[in-house]
């Protein structure tokens, strides 16, 4: 069996799984369309490892597949077929991507048991794998393109899943909106590409380029750039974030989803796949690195304040994409895509801890309600610390040796690339502070009135939930959603997703220790073969002096967010009213949302307005009634000289015979 | 063959006359459906990969007047014949299933109207292309008139004003047109022999001087039918007015005619004009395009969404034409036919709609999903077609409409691709605001969400299921359409300056000509 | 004498029939008017035939007269029937149809 | 004394005797109680002699009575389609009110009368016979329109229709002596020779003749601005007559026009072409205009007949066979068009008590679509649109204009015949869709509807055959001509062929 073969049976089984869940949501009882929604995951992350398994056992320089079905689209010289492009980079993704997505939807198995559209949700959910998946193995621009756009489209239906509820219908239409924005980069790029290599197909576009373009000339700079929009679009870099946090609105098995393993990830994905292109364009790279410190910033500071679990979560992983981005668009490109399956692991993990206490807390999302639940829950505790730890990088767990990598290459790279490295170990800090404060917030402390119910009775608290956002009561009466909830403790194989995960975040680290194995880098190496960036190599030395100031970092963040949450409570609320203005400025998420209704949704919507007030009636309109009106006014000149009087008649006669000799006379002399 | 497939409609609805009432529904469908047949045969028959006419039929018809019954197919009207037999079943099933009132008559203009538009596309002489033309609108204008709706009550115009308005203001372009269509072929024919063939006119080909006025009096008459910006003033009223089914197929083919004609005549008659004037028609298509989208997102009655959304479709669709490149047409004609099948169910969709709210204001509707899942499926699948999902044809048309257009004037295609995101969000708004959220039962009292009845599925699933086919396999109407459109396109790539020519040219083109394979004719 | 007097004689017979037809709103003396343009017609024909010497125009004339008194008599009849009719006999009363 | 008499061509003159003999009779019958009733019989007996006798010469052009008449396919091609008027007009006026009040016998051979004077017209080649023929058409008609005794209206027209057209021929009479006067001659081809051997090109004498003559003509054709007459006589005129004026008068007229403006005046074209070319225009404009929100059908038929006039004439402008074919075949397709019109609103004015007014076919479509087809498709065809004959028509007449560089007059045409959809359309929208909530601009009632002199309803008059009948076979004759237009094609073509070779 060759590696395309299984490759395009990993695109089979998600959309079979999908069309059948789908099409039999009436037959299939709901147990049933679940399973079959997992199953298929997993065969699709088992024929994965038998691509993957097929891959090595070829030579490095051979692992790189192109096969077709049939030709998509292709005259007048646009060739277009539907084709894939199989080579580590994809295999790594599809493996990272399928094996997540079968725990999430194993979580999804229990959480969503009591929900109306439970048929509905696997069956968006196995689409998304799906459209994920072909993304990733994607054979050209153009199905990178239809990838790109499903996974926007099945993000819409998962985060409006609740349709009953209006914050979810306009979050999900926000998300696509955005995301359309980012397809739109792609496809002006696409026709820039081709206008240049005349071709959309990797292998051709990645074999030219070298050939037609110099470095930084202005062409592949705009590709670049283009493309650039596309990955900010769909990863949530700044400016086009904004929909990521309201995309909390879906079922907390869909952030994970769409945050840790997949969507998101996707920019980062594009960058390292078009890493040929962006290294003819060094500026367009810069800028995607600047603009990935800056997110992992910004999103940090706003991740230190949110009191909202699941987006104080969600800013957390656009602040940890930000590293993935700026490590890709350096040239850390291995250590990028580590980060990302480090990454993947533990954040699935925290959404699914958070949701099991957002569950116990009945829809409940707000942290400053939520305490005790160390005692609640013993084992959504241990994991949710888990994924904390590995995301505060704390030493040993995967996320300490994925991120510190970033950081060194680019100290490795020097020069300016120094700031990356700085500002990086900043954002570290951060992260570690954040990261804690929702385990101190939640964990410790007296138990509040939904822990205490749950220690005391081991029931879930039962109280009709609320709308986060809103507070309006939910439509559970329909199912929408479900009327029970959920937790790990009573729900096997949420149990089972989140302890397969809780080990990989903290083990998955120890495939690339740096000097001792490093797996990852191996494995990907082929594809980055040829590039000069990849060839820079930090020392095994420096490494570890980055591993050891990460680590030294990673323990300060956790001790200050030990003192501000535990030690000295008071602590937070001082420091709040001193740094008023900054506070409210991160509480308000930087203003973003403001900004942009002011600078694109308002103008869109005022020049509706006066396209439908002003324009269409006045000029539209009136170039219609107004030519009607002349007219009948006319007939009404030529009505009042048919007068009646036959003498009139006879004048007029006359008149005209005199009018017609006078011409002949005019014209004879 | 193409005879058949012309006269079958009317044969059948000037039969149906002399049924009882009852039969009249059935009937009408059998006609529509046999003429779908022999349109499939056709389309099964047809020689993929000549540029050629074929099913030629060329009889004289005034032989004075120089006027032949002259019909044919080839890759410009061939799916678009395909998509009128297919729609019109469509929409005569959906209204079969429904009581109408004085039923004969109905039915009986119905396929008066489909064997006019058939002949519209399938007309090889200029005159009776012209002839088609003008007759489609006929009977459109009793069915809107007659069978629609009363719009007084709420401030808005009788369906008889309505429509007068549309045939009137339709039918200053059309008759300009046979005005254009005489002079041009006395024109050619220079005091020889006369004829109107379109293949022979444009063979003798006019003088500059003439093309330019002609030019514009064609591209009237085109530019309303689609409707694009600033003519579009008929459109809204007789939108509102229209009976549902008589809807779907008007605005699902109907509008395409324009579009077509510019290819099928403007095109290759009159090169030299279009490359003039090919900068100022792309502006009246970006701005039917940003025009449509942004009043598609204000309207809050569905039918105008629709209706403004076509505009700006049409507008896509005119500029992939006068991007004057093979890939823009090509994607120009599948395009046409993608937007018919969507459009089409859009129509049926809110007849749909309106039963079950009682309203046809977006802002009154709300919640459908809940009870009517499959109905919901169905629509979403159409809106995300509606706005050119990538993965759908329409995506696949609108990406070659849109690379031609930005390997000709890249300027315009900046432009033109901000419709695109527009098109997201009012298709989303429009399937939302039906299907999603809790029901406005506020507002509107009337309304239950009930699933589609199996009759209507129907008419909808099959049309549902060719845009899911169209979608996996859209090379199926591209590599039919190519050879033809090529020829037509490199027509008017012949009276275009040779730099130009180059500035216009895909890489292995330009490839060609350095290599001296393929010549430039200045 | 030269041919122009009688066109002009002619010519201002023509115009005073015009005229009157134009001021004289009683039907009578639009009738006469009218006999007086069509026989301004029949005297330039026969000038014209005198000039030009030959018989045609004064054949021609004569047929004229003939025209001429049936248009009278029909004339004559319509307003003899409008009178039975009780009806004004003043062509500025009969305008029911305008517009 | 031996006296050579003249050669006489009986076969030539048979139609011209048929018809005075047939009149003779007919006045005859008409006095005589028993039978009056033969009237309407006796004369389509005449018509169809006539008619017959007509054919039977087709094809072999031939000058008569010493070159005052010309009888050829032009002459004959005309005078077929004034028959076939006459004939309609004949069935309609069946138990027509007008009809009794003149005796039938007087009614009818008047219409002959008429007709003889439209036959002579289509012949004339002879200022004499032109003039006499002229007002042989005319005379009966100014009585005609005056045979409604009881309407008002009836007399009113008659008046004015003889005032004002006596004006016309005096005009046209005063514009024959000038050409007389300049070049000698009274028949068409001298006068041509008097042109040129006299070398008068551009002599203001000729020219204020053409002028005259141009007025007296345009008059009788009702083109602007001389038209005024022509929508109050179609209202008050008995609806037959105005069917029978409307087609028949306009054919005659045009076909003296043509050969006249032709044969005599042909080496005049740059004079005179701009000017019917501009009088053409106008009358298109004013024609349509004026017709917009009439409601008195035979008013807006009225109105709508200057407009197209105006089309017509521009087959005239062009001086050239394919114009005058494209004008013999409008000429027939007006006839068609014009004839299932007029039959439904004589149905309806008998049925109804709104007379001619537009609320008499209102919701027509629905209770009589036996009655609402035909004046659909008349309407449809006037308006210009596909599958009827007036398409073809237009298609024509635009055909020959721009082959004779008149295309700026081929857009008039176009756009006169959009502002004319606003108001065919308007009556077709009222037989076949709810009333329009907005009342028509300066809505006068009617003379038929309001008067107390309304004629006396008789429910069942569509569904009569001497009515229903009519009004079908003219609509489908309209559709005929518009799907298989080849045989109107050659007929027009001949004729066109007999004045240009």
């Amino acid at each position: 069996m060759s590696v395309s073969f299984w490759a395009w049976l990993v695109l089979l089984f998600p959309l079979l799984g999908s069309i059948v869940i789908g099409m039999g949501f009436k037959a299939l009882p709901a147990k049933v369309a679940g399973a079959i929604g997992t199953i298929a995951i997993g065969l699709a992350f088992a024929c994965g490892v038998a691509a993957l398994i097929s891959l090595l056992g070829e030579d490095a320089e051979a692992r790189h597949h192109a096969s077709s079905l049939w030709d998509y689209a292709s005259v007048a010289g646009l060739d277009i077929k539907l084709g894939i492009f199989v080579d580590p980079l994809s295999v790594f993704m599809v493996l990272v991507v399928s094996g997540v997505s079968t725990l999430i939807h194993l979580y999804s198995y229990g959480y969503m048991q009591s929900d109306e559209g439970y048929h509905r949700f696997f069956s968006y959910l196995n689409f998304f794998v799906f459209s994920m998946l072909l993304l990733v193995l994607a054979g050209n621009f153009v199905l990178l393109i239809v990838g790109w756009a499903f996974v926007g489209f099945a993000s819409y239906a998962l985060i409006s899943f609740w349709y009953r509820r209006e914050t979810a219908t306009r979050a999900g239409m926000k998300a696509f909106v955005i995301n359309v924005v980012g397809d739109i980069g792609l496809v002006l790029a696409a026709f820039l590409i081709f206008r240049e290599l005349g071709s959309f197909d990797y292998g051709e576009v990645f074999e030219k380029a070298p050939q037609v373009f110099t470095t930084n000339e202005w062409t592949i700079t705009a590709i670049c750039l283009l493309l650039l929009v596309g990955a900010f679009a769909k990863s949530a870099q700044l400016p086009l974030h904004t929909w990521l946090p309201d995309a909390m609105e879906g079922p907390t098995p869909v952030s994970s989803l769409i945050h840790a393993a997949t969507m998101v990830t996707a920019g980062v994905y594009l960058i390292a796949r078009t890493h040929v292109l962006f290294e003819l364009a060094p500026t367009a790279a810069d800028v995607a690195a600047f603009v990935g410190l800056a997110t992992l910033l910004v999103a940090a500071t706003m991740a230190l304040v949110m009191t909202d679990l699941k987006r104080a979560i969600a800013y957390s992983t656009m602040s940890q994409i930000g590293y993935m981005i700026m490590g890709v668009s350096i040239g850390a490109y291995s250590a990028g895509m580590f980060h990302l399956m480090t990454h993947a692991f533990f954040k699935a993990l925290l959404f699914m801890a958070a949701g099991s206490i957002i569950a116990a807390m009945a829809n409940d999302q707000n942290i400053d309600r939520m305490s005790g639940f160390g005692r609640a829950m013993r084992f959504t505790s241990f994991t949710f610390v888990c994924g904390a730890l590995a995301l505060a990088a704390f030493p040993g767990s995967s996320g300490f040796f994925s991120k510190d990598e970033i950081l060194a290459y680019a100290s490795a790279r020097g020069g300016m690339y120094l700031i990356f490295t700085v500002l990086g170990y900043a954002g570290a800090l951060m992260t570690a502070v954040y990261s804690f404060r929702l385990v101190f917030r939640v964990l410790p402390g007296t138990p509040c009135k939904e822990a205490q119910e749950l220690i005391d009775t081991g029931h879930v608290a039962h109280e009709a939930p609320k709308n986060p956002a809103t507070g309006e009561p939910e439509d559970t009466d329909v199912g929408f959603p479900g009327p029970e909830h959920h937790i790990a403790e009573q729900s096997a194989p949420m149990r089972v997703a989140m302890g397969v995960l809780a080990f990989g975040a903290i083990f998955a680290g120890l495939v690339q220790i740096p000097g001792v194995d490093d797996v990852v880098t191996k494995f990907l190496d082929p594809v980055w073969e040829g590039s000069p960036l990849a060839a820079i190599e930090p020392s095994t030395l420096a490494d570890w002096e980055g591993l050891g100031i990460g680590g030294v970092i990673a323990l300060l963040g956790i001790g200050i967010a030990y003192v501000l949450y535990v030690a000295r409570p008071e602590l937070p609320g001082r420091l709040e009213a001193r740094l008023r203005p900054l506070h409210t400025l991160f509480a308000n998420k930087w203003y973003f949302d403001e900004a942009i209704s002011f600078l694109v949704v308002r103008p869109a919507l005022a020049t509706g307005r006066f396209a439908n007030r002003t324009f269409e009636r006045f000029v539209v309109d009136g170039l219609v009634t107004g030519t009607a009106e002349t007219v009948r006014g006319a007939g009404g000149v030529v009505r009042a000289v048919q007068s009646g009087f036959v003498r009139s008649y006879a004048l007029l006669l006359i008149a005209g015979f005199a009018g017609l000799a006078l011409y002949f006379l005019l014209t004879s002399s | 063959m193409s005879s058949v497939l012309l006269w079958a409609p009317l044969a059948f609805g000037l039969l149906g006359l002399f049924l009882p009432r009852r039969a009249a529904g059935p009937w009408a469908v059998l006609g529509t459906v046999v003429t779908l047949g022999v349109a499939i045969a056709i389309a099964v028959g047809f020689d993929n990969g000549t540029s050629s006419l074929q099913y030629a039929v060329d009889e004289p018809w005034i032989s004075g007047l120089g006027v032949d019954y002259s019909l044919g197919v080839d890759g410009l009207n061939l799916f678009l014949i395909l998509l009128t037999a297919v729609l019109w079943v469509g929409g005569v099933a959906f209204a079969a299933f429904r009581e109408q009132r004085n039923a004969k008559t109905f039915y009986f203009l119905m396929l008066v109207a489909e064997t006019a538009t058939l002949g519209s596309f399938l007309a090889q002489d200029l005159l009776l292309f012209v002839l088609f033309f003008d007759l489609m609108l006929v009977p459109f204008y009793f069915l809107f008139g007659a069978w629609g709706i009363d719009r007084s009550a709420e401030g808005g115009t009788t369906a008889a004003a309505a429509t007068l308005k549309m045939i009137v203001y339709t039918l200053i372009g059309s008759l300009l047109m046979l005005v254009a269509a005489i002079a041009t072929g006395i024109i050619a024919a220079d005091g020889g022999q006369l004829t109107f063939s379109i293949a022979a006119l444009r063979e003798q080909g006019l003088s500059h001087g003439s093309q330019q006025w002609i030019f514009w009096f064609f591209a009237a008459a085109f530019l309303v039918k689609m409707p694009a910006f600033l003519l579009h003033g008929w459109m809204p009223d007789a939108y509102r007015a229209a009976p549902l089914p008589a809807l779907a197929v008007f605005s699902g083919v109907l509008a395409k005619v324009g579009a077509y004609g510019f290819l099928r005549v403007v095109l290759p008659l009159f090169p030299d004009a279009t490359v003039e004037f090919q900068e100022v028609i792309l502006l009246v298509a970006l701005a039917s395009i940003l025009y449509g989208s942004v009043m598609a997102f204000t309207q809050t009655n569905v039918r105008l969404i629709a209706g403004y959304s076509s505009v700006a479709q049409l507008g896509f669709i005119t500029a992939g034409i006068f991007a004057l490149r093979a890939d823009g047409s090509d994607g120009a004609v599948l395009q046409m036919v993608n937007h018919g099948l969507v459009v089409a169910p859009i129509f049926v969709i809110v007849a749909l709609l309106v039963e079950r709210t009682g309203s046809e204001d977006i802002r009154e509707m709300g919640g459908l999903a809940l009870r009517a899942p499959v109905l919901a499926a169905l629509f979403l699948i159409v809106a995300l077609a509606t706005l050119a999902m990538p993965g759908s044809a329409n995506f696949v048309g609108e990406f070659y409409i849109l690379n031609g257009l930005f390997q000709a004037k890249i300027v315009f295609a900046f432009v033109a691709i901000s419709g695109v995101a527009m098109s997201a969000y009012y298709a989303l708004r429009l399937y939302q605001g039906a299907m999603h959220n809790r029901p406005a039962s506020a507002q509107n009292q009337g309304l239950l969400s009930r699933e589609i009845g199996f009759r209507d599925g129907l008419v909808l699933v099959p049309l549902v299921l060719c845009i899911i086919g169209l979608a996996l396999y859209p090379q199926l109407i591209l590599e039919r359409t190519a050879p033809t459109v090529e020829q037509t396109v490199a027509k008017v790539r012949g009276g275009e300056a040779p730099e130009a020519q180059l500035a216009s040219m895909s890489l292995e083109e330009k490839a060609e000509v350095e290599s001296g394979a393929l010549e430039i004719v200045p | 004498m030269s041919i122009e007097w009688y066109i002009v004689l002619s010519a201002l017979l023509f115009a005073t029939g015009a005229l009157g037809i134009l001021l004289r709103r009683s039907p009578m003396v639009i009738l006469l008017c009218l006999e007086l343009m069509l026989n301004a017609g029949n005297l330039a024909l026969v000038a014209f035939s005198r000039m030009v010497g030959n018989g045609q125009g004064q054949v021609f004339a004569v047929i004229v007269m003939v025209i001429a008194a049936c248009e009278v008599v029909v004339g004559l009849g319509l307003i003899v029937a409008i009178f039975r009719r009780r009806l004004p006999l003043n062509v500025d009363d009969l305008r029911e149809l305008r517009g | 004394m031996n006296f050579n008499e003249p050669h006489i061509d009986y076969a030539g003159i048979s139609p011209l005797i048929a018809l005075t003999v047939g009149l003779c009779v007919v006045l005859l019958s008409g006095v005589f109680k028993p039978t009056k009733r033969w009237a309407p019989g006796l004369t389509t007996i005449t018509l169809g002699a006539t008619a017959g006798l007509l054919i039977w010469q087709w094809d072999d052009p031939k000058p008569l009575i010493t070159g005052a008449l010309r009888l050829d396919d032009l002459a004959i091609s005309i005078s077929l389609i004034a028959i076939l008027t006459a004939a309609f007009c004949v069935a309609l006026s069946l138990r027509e009110r007008a009809t009794e009040e003149a005796g039938s016998g007087e009614y009818h051979s008047l219409l002959l009368g008429s007709v003889l004077g439209m036959v002579l017209l289509a012949q004339a080649t002879n200022l004499v016979t032109f003039f006499v023929a002229l007002e042989t058409l005319s005379i009966p008609l100014y009585i005609l329109c005056a045979t409604n005794l009881r309407r008002e209206g009836s007399l009113e027209s008659g008046l004015k229709y003889l005032i004002v057209g006596s004006i016309g021929s005096a005009t046209l009479l005063y514009g024959m002596a000038f050409l007389y006067g300049g070049t000698g001659a009274t028949n068409f081809g001298g006068i041509a020779d008097g042109i040129a051997r006299n070398g008068l090109d551009g002599d203001p004498l000729i020219l204020i003749g053409i002028a005259m003559a141009a007025v007296g003509l345009a008059f009788k054709t009702s083109i602007a601005p001389f038209h005024q007459w022509t929508p109050d006589v179609y209202q008050g005129a008995p609806t037959p007559i105005t069917a029978f004026m409307a087609v028949a008068t306009k054919a005659a007229a045009f076909a003296v026009f043509l050969r006249f403006f032709d044969v005599a005046l042909g080496s005049q074209l740059d004079d005179w072409q701009p000017a019917l070319a501009a009088l053409a225009a106008i009358s298109i404009l004013v024609g349509n205009v004026g017709a917009l929100g009439q409601d008195s059908l035979k008013r807006l038929l009225g109105y709508s007949g200057v407009a197209q006039a105006g089309y017509m004439l521009g087959g005239v402008v062009v001086l050239s066979e394919s114009g005058t074919s494209s004008l013999v075949f409008y000429l027939a397709a007006y006839a068609f068009m014009n004839l299932a019109a007029f039959s439904v609103i004589v149905a309806r004015e008998r049925e109804t008590v709104f007379g001619d007014d537009i609320r008499a076919v209102r919701g027509l479509g629905a209770e009589r679509p036996l009655l609402a087809w035909p004046l659909t498709i008349s309407m449809l065809a006037l308006a210009g649109l596909p599958a009827t004959a007036g398409f073809i028509g237009k298609l024509y007449l635009i055909e020959a204009l721009v082959e004779g560089d008149y295309t700026w007059l081929a857009v008039f045409i176009a756009v006169g015949t959009m502002i004319s959809l606003a108001y065919y359309l308007r009556v077709v929208a009222a037989m076949w869709m709810r009333p329009e909530t907005e009342a028509a601009p300066g809505a006068r009632p009617v003379i038929a509807g309001a008067s107390p002199e309304a004629d006396p309803v008789d429910p069942e008059a569509g569904s009569r055959w001497y009515i229903a009948g009519p009004a079908l076979l003219a609509s489908a004759a309209t559709v005929f001509f518009g799907v298989i237009p080849q045989p109107l094609v050659e007929f027009a073509s001949h004729a066109g062929a007999a004045l240009f070779s």
